[in-house]
């Protein structure tokens, strides 16, 4: 397989969890998951909804921004305005599909640290905040993790602080997926470029899985709208400063 | 009577103490003009309110002009990484750091705007913020008696907000992407606005496009054409990353100090 | 796929029994259309949410087809005097009248919308409506520990929205006042609009004036030119004074299924 | 003084009470504060903001509707839109000056009845509605009430139900103002065209007052404003279809 980049298999990795027909919602700091919906507009899912800060439904994003994923730009040709506020309130009526969000610590049981490393209030780390995640984990439909480290420091027995927990559909890693099943994380498919060992060493909990099976690798097709919608190679943005 | 104030004019109306809400998001359309004066006049004790903030939070805080910021986010984007003042003055206890989701920002400041004392927020749920912080609690619904988890309004006293266009009576138009900016010009206590152009008079009323807010909530406005740099005011430009780098590698007050007299020239152009 | 149907293909997606939110205010912009095709399919113990009624309320009162009413006024204005068949309706006991205010509507709305199960309303204070009500209750704000009124929550099950423009897949735009409809088609949880015009699908993608209304929260569009009559769909047209006189002088069943039979080519145009 | 009709007495007795600067707002089925507003912007108060419900802030009237005071054309050549739930945000907060509301029975004490004649549950008659006065009436810095009948059905002992009681600053009737000052209404002023015995005569509780005052006459300057802004006299239609 040679040459598969761990940035384009994520974006896949997530682009392909949205359904056609799906309202799917990024927020800040939020490359990756802004090029897996555009991927996914593209290919399997066109009739799905792209929401986000700024609040153009469906924007018909010509360039994206370096900087920000919740720019003027995602206004662009867009049928309808449908801001953060109005997303959130979707979500807290059940209406939100699909939410990508993150996180700095995730434990086994499913619970999500975005807050701080060590105690709350003296924290060795303060983070920049969950913005969406305390919320939306548990009231979207399915939200969708990714993280672009997988460590033990990442991965953890039982994670500093419960910022939130709730529906996580998946969490994507740089190493594998994870599922949430039975009120726990649980290895769903690893990534060609890994393996489970590779996971095995590199997370906090005792990895558990049904059946040993592998992410697929990006298509021709999937690379080929990759290039053309995300040109600049923003999707590898994290990678290149080191994770967010 | 014109609201039209000059820079220092309208920082001037900022007590120290008060509870200063901050319109745009992240690296857009932050009232950077006002938050650099802020940072010229010395103010003191700022309490923040931010749903998502960058540069604007992190020049305060690397200004010592705050004591407490309550936000969903403070960071800027993956490219320019964390907001290192803000993350220092937290983790120093120099500046409290009140952790909320952005919506919980928005619901307090939906409490505030309606007159109440507090809002519900169907989705914090499983989460040690509630038991952590003292703006979160959970009551009991009295229609169903099941418990729902609430915010305390937040009423900012004064909220600086950039905006594309604003006449000298104070009625304003942004365009392109409000966030919640028009939610905290009813939020709040005092408007102050600055602009990337001031208007005529009649200009509103003859235009498809109404200023989305009136007049009666705005205190002043501040002529500031390119106020929000090096954060982005589009359409009009986008962010200035030689500015923005600029502002990130200084460490030292000495720097800072640099940085705000290098913006003078543009910030005190009328 | 579209969502384009017919009027009696949209008002057979309404159940009886059904929470139906009807928009516009008094005579501006009520879905007058869909409302009479409700009578003709006499739609059963509907339960009507509105902020200000007036003829449309009046006449689902006198087609039977209402159990209960939630607003804070059903009246027509000075001219036209009350809405007899209504106040009939509530004073013999057929329809509960639930008594709000308007703001009590748009709060328990603006709950609804926010997925919460109540919205704290600071003006409702000194008033025997709370007593009298079951929706309305006191409870502690748990900061302070002083009493605030509460409104429980309102979730339409279906909202009837007449809009300027519709495309097929939903998306909806109003001209002029919105009145409380796009927080309807929010706090509701199906949406079905008429609209004076169908648009080419990129219609709002390239013009300054977005929907205000997405699609994904749209079921059905109805092609209903004139759909507002005799209500005001400004600026399209004003209100049709002989056709509301016409329904004002109507006493008897008989009257009533001539004046819908007297509206059915227009409603039935496609 | 001859000529004097009750509308343009009871439309300029509103009007004046308007400061320059405040913030007003007219409802629904409100054509006579509507035009007292539009009296005074053009007379003592240019300042003071029009509120209305479709939102159009201070708009530029060029034609009344006759059978609605919520129309589209509040919002013409308005420079801003801030609409009905705003406005009674605003009220909610404390900002809003001076709200005109009406009801169909008062008593001595303040408590307005905008619900119904009879049994709450039970009722002979039931009204159309306080609309805003519910919440308005108590948070509004002013509430001014109007009725165009005054009668011991109207000013009575004991209101039939408290809808409402508040902020009340005058109450407005063909025959006189009244106040409400320590608790309770005290006559304000008589109108020319009436008297205290027709006052007293009239109310259902004992007319009390500090002392004997007349409601200014329109002026003629009010007069020639009034036929210029109402020229098709909808201020008397009240009259004209026997009260509201």
């Amino acid at each position: 397989m040679g040459e598969v980049r761990i940035s384009d298999l994520m974006v896949c990795a997530m682009s392909r969890l949205i359904r056609d027909g799906e309202k799917v919602f990024q927020g800040v700091s939020s490359h990756m998951p802004m090029i897996a919906i555009l991927l996914a507009k593209s290919l399997h899912a066109p009739k799905s909804v792209h929401l986000n800060i700024p609040g153009g439904v469906d924007p018909n994003l010509k360039k994206l921004q370096r900087y920000s994923s919740a720019g003027k730009n995602l206004l662009e040709q867009s049928c309808s305005i449908f801001p953060l506020a109005e997303v959130f309130d979707l979500s807290m009526r059940g209406e939100l599909d699909v939410a990508f969000l993150s996180g700095i610590q995730f434990d086994r049981d499913g619970n999500v640290n975005a807050s701080v490393i060590g105690d709350y209030h003296k924290p060795k780390v303060r983070m920049p905040g969950g913005a969406g995640s305390a919320v939306l984990i548990p009231t979207s439909r399915r939200a969708i993790l990714w993280r672009t480290k997988h460590d033990k420091r990442t991965f953890v027995d039982k994670v500093d602080f419960t910022t939130t927990r709730g529906n996580i559909d998946r969490i994507i890693t740089p190493l594998c997926s994870f599922k949430f099943e039975e009120g726990r994380l649980k290895l769903d498919t690893i990534h060609p470029t890994s393996s489970l060992k590779e996971i095995i060493e590199n997370t906090g909990f005792p990895v558990e899985y049904d059946e040993i099976r592998y992410t697929g690798e990006p298509t021709k097709e999937e690379i080929t709208v990759l290039q053309k919608i995300d040109r600049d190679d923003i999707r590898s943005l994290e990678f290149q400063l080191g994770g967010k | 009577m014109s609201k039209l104030v000059t820079l220092p004019e309208a920082v001037d109306m900022i007590r120290d103490g008060e509870l200063v809400a901050i319109g745009g998001n992240v690296l857009h359309r932050a009232p950077m003009a006002l938050v650099r004066e802020i940072l010229r006049q010395r103010k003191r004790n700022l309490r923040i309110i931010k749903t998502a903030g960058a540069m604007d939070v992190d020049l305060l805080c690397m200004g010592d002009c705050v004591s407490s910021v309550d936000a969903g986010f403070v960071s800027y984007e993956t490219e320019y990484s964390l907001a290192s003042h803000y993350r220092k003055a937290v983790e120093s206890g120099k500046v409290a750091g009140n952790e909320h989701a952005c919506y919980t920002i928005i619901s307090a400041m939906r409490a505030a705007s309606a007159g109440i004392p507090f809002m519900p927020v169907k989705g914090l749920v499983t989460s040690e913020l509630i038991e952590e912080n003292s703006y979160f609690t959970r009551i009991k619904d009295p229609f169903s008696e099941d418990l729902v988890t609430v915010v305390k309004a937040i009423r900012p006293d004064i909220a600086l907000i950039h905006v594309h266009e604003a006449d000298i009576n104070g009625n304003a138009y942004i365009e392109g992407p409000l966030f919640d900016d028009i939610l905290m010009s009813r939020a709040s206590k005092r408007v102050i606005l600055s602009a990337e152009k001031i208007v005529p008079e009649n200009k509103f009323a003859f235009s498809q496009n109404k200023a989305q807010i009136p007049h009666f909530l705005v205190e002043a406005v501040v002529k500031a054409e390119k106020g929000a740099l090096p954060c982005s005011c589009l359409p009009n430009y986008d962010i200035n990353p030689k500015q923005l780098e600029c502002f990130k590698r200084c460490e030292t007050k000495t720097e800072l100090a640099a940085y705000l007299k290098s913006c003078e020239q543009t910030d005190y152009r009328r």
